[in-house]
């Protein structure tokens, strides 16, 4: 039995995520810490829909060569198929902020020179 | 009525198709790609009216995708559009048609349009999308959908270090926001086994996930709307982004504010109407009036400093956004009930007429951009001489924004004010101190901008062209008669709004009913 | 430390108990209710005549949000080609 | 970038159909395996960022335009909403799935429970899958190429 190991491998990576955004200096840094964040909340997504059955836990809701025991027992042995669906639509648009994230940060490079948070100063406070 | 049934769908997908024919049809010439993009949300406000009417009407409809009818667990996606929706709806599709007509000729000198229009058709169906949605997981694709729109679109200047800041700013709240309300519809999703906010609200006990998520979901949208201790990102995209966009995003704004509605009043609105958790909805409403305070206050002091332009009138649409969050959180002490009642309207009230005020004021300092190329206050002087179209405008948005009367702002600000001083008199007086302090700001831009000696480097300025005058027209057209007839008004589309947000049961029942 | 740190700070230490409390509110491996995916499993191959669970949810039952999904990759490779576009001068 | 060495350009030049065909088949199994369009598409296109890493971005982007590919890109959501609209006009609300249980095409549907895997089922699935999987693959190639040619011009070195 592993317990909530993996809700707190979630909190774990949200953490390191804010912490990153937060405090880093560097944009790429705040980059990949947002990134973090998101592989946290789809983790936890993924984490919702797991479902125990028997020794060896659920399987993939997909019927094409399916094991027998599993069929027999339908819906209680396959893990929740929404949250996997969920957790698709949730990494496509995160490669999409990050695609637009990254463009935006080489364009800051190319005006400014420098990639500290510090010295990106240009708006007023 | 077959029609009808389809429009709330029409309404999203026909911005959408058009999109994506954009790139092809832009090919032709850029006199097509402009009449396309115009075209198109025609037709798409013509529909919200259609839908508006029949909504008004006849209660909340849906649109079920995928299936004519519904099985018992709520497993598709569905639109519900309720009176609050298309209110929301009728703001986000008259502010996009008229930023697309202003940038026909503001826009014309840059290159990279054809990205430009697809991209504003795109945030145009992504507001939408929001207002009109059902499922809060849609929800979230569709405020995704419009973070990168308009993203995007804040850093068209490309070569200004300024704007490409911030839209990274922009984009590090935005994420971070809608990954916050990712989680939240995760917690949703583990307790209830449902996406759907009809299914959620009807079954949600108030537990301690719930409340978790409600923060994490008030924060993250709150912190969109441009809610105070966030608000940082707001003057420095509105400022730096070009003005039509500017225009349009103050609608992208107001869609994450109708997502604090509806999370507020519908999937929430059971709890706090429920006397068991009489203190929790307390402390809720007390921490937006003061948030909603603060905002006011920050809002109009760091405009009383500013000397751009662009960025003043931000802070100011900064304050806009508390007295809104006022009327909001002084609506949610008592629900539909009394004072309760008068605020909520007026809350509901300035959220167009903040729009439109904020959004003219923007339109005409894109104008003297267009005109000057220049920003900062400082270096305008006299303009009134050559942009008198303008000139009085800005008369029009400064008595408007500031809440005299006859204009709309003195109508939803008269209300704000009346019922919060029934509950706190303190607030009612601070609240509108800074509504005084605004109209002392706006008088001094105006004489700053327009008024005053002639600058010898502006002799020769010229009223800008016809499709930005249009623009700003309509904007004053409908400012004075909301401002002259707001019983007309408030009796016919506000009302059915604020009736909405009051009985959530009618927006829940209406799916539940489709179910049995 | 400046008072920006300080208020950094201070509000990650707020959100990060959020999120530590939810990590232990749930019970892994033992779903609270579900018979929306219950339905769903049952229901696909009839249904939409896929035997792919995850595929049915994607495309059919809520093929909206593949549609706002790929919606949101064409608009993040429209905002990239516009942000890298050449600038006549 | 420029080019690597003729080893490295041989390697992935056999390597590329291999990526390419393993992604079509996931992109066209989509319906009966674990995948689809966007895991496909994905894998599609880390083939054509394997081309552009081995024959530098410079020359990958002289022989390819990407007007064309955001043309393949637009091609392959106006399908997608295209197939969404067919469900409007022939089943009467949007995303129906208006090929399940004809004759056309796709049109079987299994038995429930059945661990069989037929190719011919699943309705409208597999044609969205392939409209998505262009897409994607239009898509993720223009971000790459994109970014990777940028990166390497002479404005960026200072």
């Amino acid at each position: 039995m592993i317990f909530n190991i993996p809700f707190i491998a979630v909190v774990a990576m949200i953490f390191i995520g804010l912490y990153a955004v937060l405090f880093k200096r560097n944009l790429v840094k705040m980059v990949i810490g947002i990134i973090i964040i998101e592989s946290g909340v789809n983790l936890f997504l993924i984490t919702l829909g797991y479902r125990w059955f028997g020794e060896n836990g659920g399987v993939v809701p997909i019927f094409t060569n399916a094991p027998s025991e599993a069929i027999n027992n339908a819906p209680e042995s396959m893990v929740l198929p929404v949250p996997q669906a969920l957790t698709l639509t949730s990494i496509v648009i995160g490669v999409a902020v990050l695609a637009l994230m990254l463009s935006l940060v080489m364009h800051i490079y190319k005006q400014y020179g420098t990639l500290d948070v510090r010295k990106i100063r240009r708006l007023k406070e | 009525m077959n029609f009808l049934e389809f429009t709330p769908a029409l309404i999203v997908a026909i911005p959408l198709f058009g999109a994506f024919l954009t790139p092809i049809i832009s090919k032709i010439n850029e006199k097509a790609r402009n009449i396309f993009a115009i075209l198109i949300l025609l037709i798409t406000s013509c529909l919200v009216f259609i839908l508006t009417q029949d909504v008004f009407a006849n209660g909340p409809r849906t649109y079920i995708f995928g299936d004519s009818n519904l099985a018992l667990p709520v497993v598709r996606i569905l639109f519900e559009v309720d009176g609050l929706s298309m209110f929301m709806a009728i703001i986000s599709i008259t502010l996009a048609l008229l930023g697309v007509i202003y940038s026909w000729s503001f826009m014309k000198e840059n290159d990279g349009l054809d990205k430009y229009y697809t991209l504003v058709l795109l945030l145009v169906a992504g507001m939408l999308g929001m207002e009109f949605t059902g499922d809060l997981f849609n929800f979230f694709v569709f405020l995704e959908i419009s973070c990168i729109t308009s993203c995007a679109l804040i850093a068209f200047y490309i070569n200004k270090g300024e704007s490409l800041e911030a839209a990274f700013k922009y984009i590090v709240i935005s994420a971070i926001g809608a990954l916050f309300v990712l989680f939240a519809v995760g917690l949703f999703y583990a307790q209830y086994n449902a996406l759907n906010m009809a299914t959620i609200a009807s079954v949600l006990q108030f537990g301690f996930l719930d409340k978790i998520a409600l923060i994490l979901l008030i924060a993250a949208l709150g912190m969109k709307a441009g809610l105070a201790p966030m608000h940082m990102w707001l003057p420095d995209s509105y400022g730096e982004a070009p003005t039509s966009v500017t225009f349009i995003l103050i609608a992208a704004t107001q869609a994450s504010l109708y997502g604090v509605l509806r999370i507020l009043f519908t999937i929430y609105g059971n709890a706090f109407t429920n006397i068991e958790f009489v203190f929790s909805s307390a402390i809720i409403h007390w921490f937006i009036i003061g948030l909603a305070l603060i905002t006011i206050l920050i809002g109009v002091l760091m405009a009383l400093i500013q000397t751009d332009f662009k960025r003043l009138i931000a802070f100011a649409a900064v304050a806009e956004i508390g007295y809104i969050f006022l009327g909001i959180g002084v609506g949610l002490t008592s629900l539909g009930v009394g004072y309760g009642k008068t605020a909520l309207e007026g809350g509901v009230f300035h959220i167009m007429n903040d729009a439109f005020d904020i959004g003219l004021l923007f339109l005409i300092a894109g104008a003297v951009y267009y005109a000057t190329k220049e920003t900062s206050l400082n270096k305008m002087g006299g303009l009134a001489r050559n942009m008198k179209y303008t000139a009085v405008f800005f008369i029009v948005g400064l008595l408007a924004v500031s809440g005299l009367p006859p204009f709309n702002g003195f109508v939803s600000k008269l209300l704000i004010y009346e019922s919060t001083y029934q509950l706190n008199p303190i607030i009612a007086i601070i609240a509108i101190l800074a509504s005084i302090l605004l109209l002392a700001i706006f008088v001094k831009v105006f004489y700053s901008v327009f008024m005053g000696p002639e600058l010898p480097n502006l002799k020769d300025v010229k009223e800008v062209p016809k499709s930005m005058l249009v623009a700003m027209g309509a904007i004053v057209v409908i400012i004075i008669i909301f401002g002259l007839f707001p019983n007309l008004i408030i009796n016919n589309i506000v009302q059915p709004a604020t009736n909405a947000l009051v009985n959530s049961s009618s927006y829940i029942s209406k799916v539940l009913s489709v179910v049995v | 430390m400046s008072i920006r740190t300080i208020v950094a700070a201070v509000m990650f230490s707020i959100l990060a108990m959020f999120f530590v409390f939810t990590a232990f509110m749930l019970s892994f491996g033992v779903p609270k209710a579900t018979q929306m995916d219950d339905y769903i499993i049952m229901h696909t191959q009839n249904e939409t005549g896929s035997n792919s669970g995850v595929t049915s949810v994607v495309f059919d039952y809520r093929g909206f949000d593949t549609l706002g999904e790929a919606t949101i990759l064409f608009a993040a490779v429209s905002g990239v080609i516009m942000i890298f576009r050449r600038l006549k001068k | 970038m420029s080019q690597m060495s003729k080893i490295v350009r041989t390697i992935s030049n056999i390597i590329f159909p291999f990526v390419m065909i393993f992604g079509l088949y996931v992109i066209a199994h989509g319906h009966l395996t674990p995948g689809g369009g966007f895991q496909g598409g994905a894998v599609a296109a880390s083939g054509c960022a394997l081309l552009i890493v081995a024959y530098g971005s410079t020359w990958i982007f002289d022989r390819i335009k990407v007007s064309k590919l955001s043309t393949f890109e637009s091609i392959g959501a106006l399908g997608f909403i295209g197939v969404a609209f067919l469900g409007l006009i022939l089943g009467g609300v949007f995303f129906k799935n208006f090929l399940v249980g004809s004759n056309i095409i796709f049109g079987n549907i299994p038995q429930t429970l059945s661990t069989n895997s037929d190719f011919n089922t699943a309705g409208a699935l597999p044609l969205m899958n392939f409209a998505v999987g262009v897409k994607v693959i239009a898509g993720l190639f223009v971000i790459v190429l994109i970014m990777a040619y940028a990166s390497c011009t002479k404005e960026w070195k200072k």
